[in-house]
């Protein structure tokens, strides 16, 4: 039995994505942190962040409902892990905001009706994989090397900007997904548009925006000889996965290629049932890609 | 690494006639950077091309060189500031004169090299030299020297000397 | 409008606009000294008809009503990348989340009603619900552009990749949701928030 | 000459890898005069040189030939060496075959062969060569500063605080120059009197200076460490040994509404004036145009009011002539007249200004003046047309600069500054005001400068729009301003209170004429040139004249201070030496042959020919000949080139000895 003051514990907020269109992500964390036995509880009762269309409009609104979360996730022992890359950026936004900015703070706990409570550290997965758990005993408790398959690490926007919030990397060369996945023994593939943006925000009112912009970083994952792009970020994965084939219409081109969350291939590696990885759940299927890699 | 050297039946003599500012260091730097080009090659200094007299390259073609090269700073930075202005003028009209009197004006090279180019040094020399091994032999400026002599160098004869000391 | 010529003084210079700009954004729009290198990495330039150091200049211009009537603002995807790199710090998405926040409150000089209608029914869901249900949202979408066939063949695949779900458990903290809406609309009345 | 030493050197092995330089030693001691030759592993060290020098006393050698490496390497080590061992440096020269042989060929015959070809054309060389001694030129050291600006002055002042005499002349009744005129500087907002007039008055007493204002250079002959200059001292018609500066003259003469230039025309002068009140020297002159007197022989109020006398009308032009050892010259800028076209002027006005007929249209200067707390308006910013304060401002920049087709290409360098600070010291007086600045880039290199131009902006709300103004008209009492911001693309259009108008920096009025009397050369805007763009920025390529300031191109204070002291270390070290050494790589005049046509004049970059006169010993001439003035002359032998009677030659460059090299093949 490891001693208990050498488990990791912590408060999860999973975002409403992962509780919907991105549920293998969430299926894929709670089986990866098993196996790593790292504690992860969810937050009670947790609301939406507001993402972006509420920063779009009404940032006061969006500050309001990031620290009445940061507010519930108290009621939960450990930092607070996020999932979702939108989530992340929201929290880690209102938290910068309102430290320096008191008449914002003094408007925002009028919202809340409550004295702020904003101190909980907010981490992101790959946070917690990289630094708390550390890179060498995600190495060691992987039982399923992925070595051969040639990942594209995608990060988006939002994982490391603007500079200076998100604090999880350089916000123009991070590494840190690289990192990460090659714990496992992938391969990472050097690629041009590893944090364009995807255009997530005009997913439901201008999706031909979207088929330029993902369609974009598919071509350049293509060109940089990647087998399957990964994400940290269930939006990027809607449009980069869900639009696929709309893409692929669009622009005539064929892609094919699986996007996986990070924590889905993480997980296979430890050695998690591919049951509980939700492939089953990606439009583009990953079983030719992952077979051929004897990893099925 | 080295090309197999060939052999030519003809291998032609290149007078260079060159300022000591640009063309004459270019060359030392082509030395200092070890380029290789053809050997056929003979350096005259000068000042400046501004010194270079027509005579010179006439001399040189009687006296067996088969091309000239004249070389020396760009326009705008000669040494002397205009020294190279003078002498483009002054090797534009001689061209035409030499163009006249019957010579191949390829044997003949005009060019700016500074002090920078080593390279196009090495260039204009193994293209010149190629250029006039082609061309063969320049036979018709020895044939026409003859008695010739240059004023300055020696009063062999007593009228001259005599004209010499009249003035 | 786009083209017409502009008379610049005192009084068409709507500097007060700009103040407040800066003031929702904490960003300086004076910094900006137009290298463009935010409208060379905006993934959205080719849709927007001012790119988005044009937006910056009207603004320093007092210039209000040209930003406000076009679309630029609202094809903004938020992405971050010409607050990143801007050589002068100018928080040009910071800026355009103040400039969405102007034109939400004035109700629309804008062109743009898609991105403004998903906005609205995003944030009518929250209030609702408290959280966001994405197959609601595309519906009533759909049934309020009247695109009723938009992403129509997406359905069926994603219902059976159980990526749509259809019922939900109530939100217990949903009352609080409502408390934060109305306290902040409160403010607002009370003139202590913009 | 017939005993020449030839010494071949291996460099180690970088020229005996591929030379055989046994073989070139041994074909080289079959020259026709070479009495010696050797190898050795390394001429240039220590034993190489003293086996030269021993060889030279042993073997009675009388030329030496060195064949190693380049002579830009090593001619100075062998020519010394030589000079050691008693032989004239000059006769010993150096064949390259490293560089250009040993380091380029890699076949051992032909390199060899090379080798040899090259060191037979130095032995014939050698054989040709003349004892040389160097040049020796004294040097009187006094300098000559033309120009009472700062840059004149800075340099007056370096110079005679280093001990030596200046002569500092100005073509004003005060020295000072624009400096004087403006009102506060950029990029610190110091005044610029107050920084300005201490330094005047530093002029004025120090006894290493002497100044002659309202003087203008009336010829310069001479070279370096030796010129003649005569200076005319205009009639003042105030003997300044008398005047007291009191001031009553100016107060009582009856001609009081003389457009004041040193105001811009902004304000008025008395026909006998100083042009401001801190003048140095501060002794009034008679402006003879307009002064009553002068025009009718009546009135004469001032010499009745003067009580020491000093007034007098009689005074004369005078000419003073000065022995000065340099010459800086600071003449200084003037802004372009951005009026009508004048006539036979190369370079176009702008009509579409309206400057001259829009009163409210006026220049970077005059606005000087109206900001200035010693200006007509005692730094009341108003408008010269109805004196209002101006509510709106528009600065349009780059008027007459950067513009090819008007006639000027070049960059003013200032303006993008001082526009800057003009929008500042608005705001400072017009605090409701708006400064309105139309530009096409914004220039601001230099230290502090960028931080102030966007002080001007971001905290002084100058409102910057990009694009240049097509137009400026009168309607009513505004100037409709049209122009265009070409980030938006769209036309701009203010109507302003006072336009001002940043116009070009061009050389002073007459440059060319000073620079044909000092044979300096200028470019095609009168602009000074100087001697190398990069490595000589200060010096005329014509020996002992410097230049300072902005009579060599638009230049701001801190630049024009810098090049100042720059230009007067450059004479200190001239003055360190009490003669000139120097190559004597000079050209000479064969007076026999030489028929006097001087087109080596016309070629000579250096003004060095001169025409002499040969005459009998009865002083009857006989002929005008060429005279190469060895103390001016830089050594590039296009003379010789040039002259038809072949009656000048380059020292250590003649013909003979470059035939010789050629026939040698």
């Amino acid at each position: 039995m490891t001693p208990a003051k050498n488990i990791l514990n912590y408060s999860y907020y999973p975002g409403c994505s992962l509780h919907a269109s991105a549920k293998e992500y969430d299926e894929s964390t709670r089986g990866l942190f098993k196996a790593l036995k790292i504690g992860l509880h969810e937050v009670p009762d947790w609301l939406c962040c507001g993402a972006t269309p509420a920063h779009n409009v009404d940032e006061l609104l969006s500050l309001s409902l990031c620290a009445k979360n940061l507010e519930l996730s108290n009621k939960v022992d450990g930092d607070l892990a996020v999932a979702c890359a939108a989530c992340f950026s929201r929290l880690k936004v209102t938290q910068h905001r309102l430290a320096e900015n008191e008449e914002k703070r003094h408007q925002v706990a009028y919202a809340l009706d409550a004295p702020l409570a904003l101190d909980k550290p907010v981490k992101h997965l790959l946070e917690i994989l990289a630094a708390d758990f550390g890179l060498d005993r995600l190495a060691a408790a992987v039982q399923k090397p992925l070595s051969g398959l040639r990942v594209a690490c995608y990060y988006g926007c939002l994982l490391t900007r603007p500079p200076d919030v998100p604090e999880l990397d350089d916000c123009e060369d991070p590494s840190i997904m690289e990192r990460v996945i090659g714990a496992t023994g992938a391969e990472t593939v050097s690629w041009s548009h590893r944090m364009e943006c995807c255009g997530a925000n005009f997913t439901l009112s201008r999706p031909g925006v979207v088929l330029k912009l993902s369609g974009e970083i598919l071509a350049s994952a293509k060109r940089g000889g990647a087998d399957c792009i990964m994400v940290a970020c269930p939006l990027c994965h809607g449009n980069l996965d869900i639009r696929q084939k709309e893409i692929e219409e669009a622009s005539g081109r064929h892609y094919g290629m699986p996007v996986f969350y990070m924590t889905q291939l993480l997980a296979l590696a430890a050695g998690v049932s591919t049951s509980k990885l939700g492939f089953g759940s990606m439009m583009v299927s990953p079983e030719p890609l992952l077979k051929a890699k004897n990893l099925l | 690494m080295h090309a197999e050297k060939v052999k030519h039946d003809f291998e032609p003599k290149i007078v260079a006639l060159v300022c000591t500012w640009c063309t004459y260091a270019g060359a030392d730097l082509a030395g200092t950077s070890r380029m290789q080009y053809p050997p056929n090659v003979r350096v005259v200094k000068f000042p400046c091309t501004g010194r270079i007299d027509p005579v010179f390259i006439l001399r040189a073609f009687q006296k067996g060189a088969d091309g000239v090269l004249v070389s020396g700073c760009h326009p705008g930075d000669c040494h002397y500031m205009a020294g190279n202005f003078h002498a483009r003028r002054r090797f534009a009209a001689f061209r035409k004169l030499l163009e006249f009197v019957g010579v191949d004006l390829s044997r003949l090279q005009f060019s700016w090299v500074s002090a920078a180019e080593g390279g196009k040094w090495v260039e204009m020399v193994t293209e010149l030299t190629e250029r006039v091994r082609q061309l063969g032999p320049l036979t018709e400026f020895r044939e026409l020297e003859l008695a010739e002599q240059w004023s300055g160098a020696t009063l062999t004869t007593p009228e001259l000397k005599e004209a010499y000391q009249a003035i | 409008m786009k083209h017409s010529k502009m008379t610049l003084s005192a009084e068409t210079m709507n500097l007060g606009f700009v103040k407040k700009v800066e003031q929702l954004s904490g960003s300086s729009v004076r910094r900006c000294f137009q290298c463009g290198k935010c409208s060379a990495g905006c993934p959205m330039r080719s849709f927007m008809e001012h790119p988005p150091n044009r937006i910056v200049r009207l603004l320093q211009l007092g210039q209000y009503e040209r930003v406000l009537a076009g679309r630029s603002i609202w094809y903004c995807a938020s992405c971050e990348t010409c607050t990143t790199r801007c050589p002068n710090k100018v928080d040009l998405a910071a800026i355009m989340d103040a400039l969405r926040k102007l034109s939400w409150d004035a109700q629309g000089p804008s062109k743009e009603s898609l991105v403004q209608l998903a906005n609205r029914l995003f944030i009518d869901n929250i209030r609702t619900y408290g959280r966001q249900y994405e197959m609601r949202l595309a519906a009533v979408f759909n049934l309020k552009s009247g695109k009723l066939l938009k992403d129509f063949m997406l359905g069926p695949s994603l219902f059976t990749k159980g990526k749509l779900k259809v019922f939900h458990k109530k939100n217990r903290n949903i009352g609080e949701i409502e408390r934060i809406f109305s306290r902040i609309e409160e403010l607002r009345r009370k003139g202590e928030a913009t | 000459m017939s005993r020449i030493g030839v010494f071949v050197c291996h460099c180690g092995e970088n020229i005996s890898r591929t030379v055989d330089v046994e073989k070139v030693a041994a074909e080289a001691g079959r020259l026709f005069g070479v009495a010696y030759t050797c190898d050795y592993k390394y001429m240039c060290s220590d034993p190489g040189q003293n086996l030269l020098k021993k060889a030279v006393a042993e073997h009675k050698l009388e030329g030496i030939v060195v064949a190693a490496c380049s002579p830009r390497m090593h001619e100075k080590t062998f020519r010394n060496a030589a000079k050691a061992a008693g032989v004239n440096p000059f006769l010993c020269e150096m064949a390259n075959i490293r560089e250009h042989c040993s380091w380029v060929h890699e076949d051992r015959d032909e390199a060899t062969a090379k080798a040899i070809d090259i060191v037979t054309m130095m032995v014939e060389r050698v054989k040709r060569n003349k004892k040389l001694q160097p040049i020796t030129v004294p040097v009187t050291k006094k300098a000559l500063i033309i120009g009472g600006g700062i840059a004149g002055i800075q340099s007056a002042l370096d110079i005679a605080d280093s001990g030596h005499q200046v002569v500092l002349v100005e073509r004003e009744p005060s020295i000072g120059g624009h400096m004087a005129q403006l009102s506060e500087t950029f990029p610190t907002l110091d005044c610029s009197q107050c920084i300005m007039t201490p330094k005047m008055v530093d002029v004025v007493n120090h006894p290493n200076i002497t100044l002659h204002t309202y003087s203008e250079i009336e010829a310069v002959e001479g070279y370096i460490g030796n010129f003649q200059v005569k200076v005319r001292k205009k009639a003042r018609s105030v003997d300044m040994a008398k005047c007291t500066g009191c001031g009553i003259c100016m107060a009582k003469c009856p001609q009081k509404k003389i457009p004041n230039s040193f105001d811009k025309n902004l304000g008025f002068r008395p026909a006998i004036y100083v042009p401001f009140p801190q003048a140095v020297p501060n002794t009034p002159v008679i402006d003879r145009e307009n002064c009553t007197w002068f025009k009718t022989g009546k009135c004469g109020v001032c010499q009745k009011v003067c009580g020491p006398g000093a007034v007098d009308y009689t005074q004369e032009d005078e000419i003073v002539v000065e022995q000065v050892g340099a010459v800086v010259v600071a003449t200084g800028f003037q802004l372009y007249d951005i009026g009508p076209k004048p006539a036979g002027s190369p370079i176009e006005g702008y009509g579409e200004f309206g400057y001259g007929t829009i009163p409210d249209v006026i220049d970077g200067l005059t606005f000087e003046r109206l900001a200035s707390a010693s200006g007509p308006t005692g730094g009341k910013i108003v408008r010269p047309s109805d004196g209002a304060e101006p509510k709106s401002v528009v600065f349009v920049q780059c008027v007459g600069s950067r513009a090819r087709e008007k006639g000027i290409s070049y960059c003013s360098k200032i303006c993008c500054m001082y526009t800057a600070k003009h929008t500042m010291l608005y705001k400072h007086k017009v605090h409701d005001g708006q400064a309105y600045v139309f530009f096409m880039d914004a220039r601001t290199p230099g230290k502090g400068y960028d931080e102030f131009w966007r002080r001007s902006i971001e905290e002084e709300e100058a409102v910057y729009i990009r694009g240049m103004v097509s137009r400026l008209y009168q309607k009513g009492d505004k100037v409709v301003v049209m122009g265009s911001d070409v980030h938006i693309g769209v036309q701009v259009e203010i109507e302003a209170d006072l336009v001002v108008l940043a116009t070009a920096v061009q050389p002073r009025e007459g440059a060319d004429t000073l620079a044909q009397k000092l044979g300096i050369s200028y470019d095609k805007y009168h602009f000074y040139s100087e001697a190398h763009a990069k490595l000589r920025p200060v010096e005329c390529a014509t020996a002992g004249i410097y230049l300072a300031g902005a009579c060599q191109g638009p230049k701001d204070i801190p630049d024009t201070v810098s090049q100042a002291s720059a230009a007067a270390a450059k004479v200190m070290t001239l003055f360190a030496r009490n003669e000139l050494e120097r190559e004597p790589i000079v050209a000479k005049v064969n007076e026999r042959f030489c028929v006097g046509c001087l087109a080596c004049r016309k070629v000579c970059p250096y003004g060095a020919v001169e025409e002499k006169e040969i005459r009998d010993r009865n002083g009857n001439l006989i002929k005008v000949v060429a005279y190469v003035n060895p103390g001016v002359c830089g050594g590039c032998g296009t003379c010789q080139a040039t002259c038809p009677s072949k009656s000048v030659e380059l020292d250590g460059y003649t013909d003979e000895q470059i035939m010789a090299m050629i026939e040698s093949l």
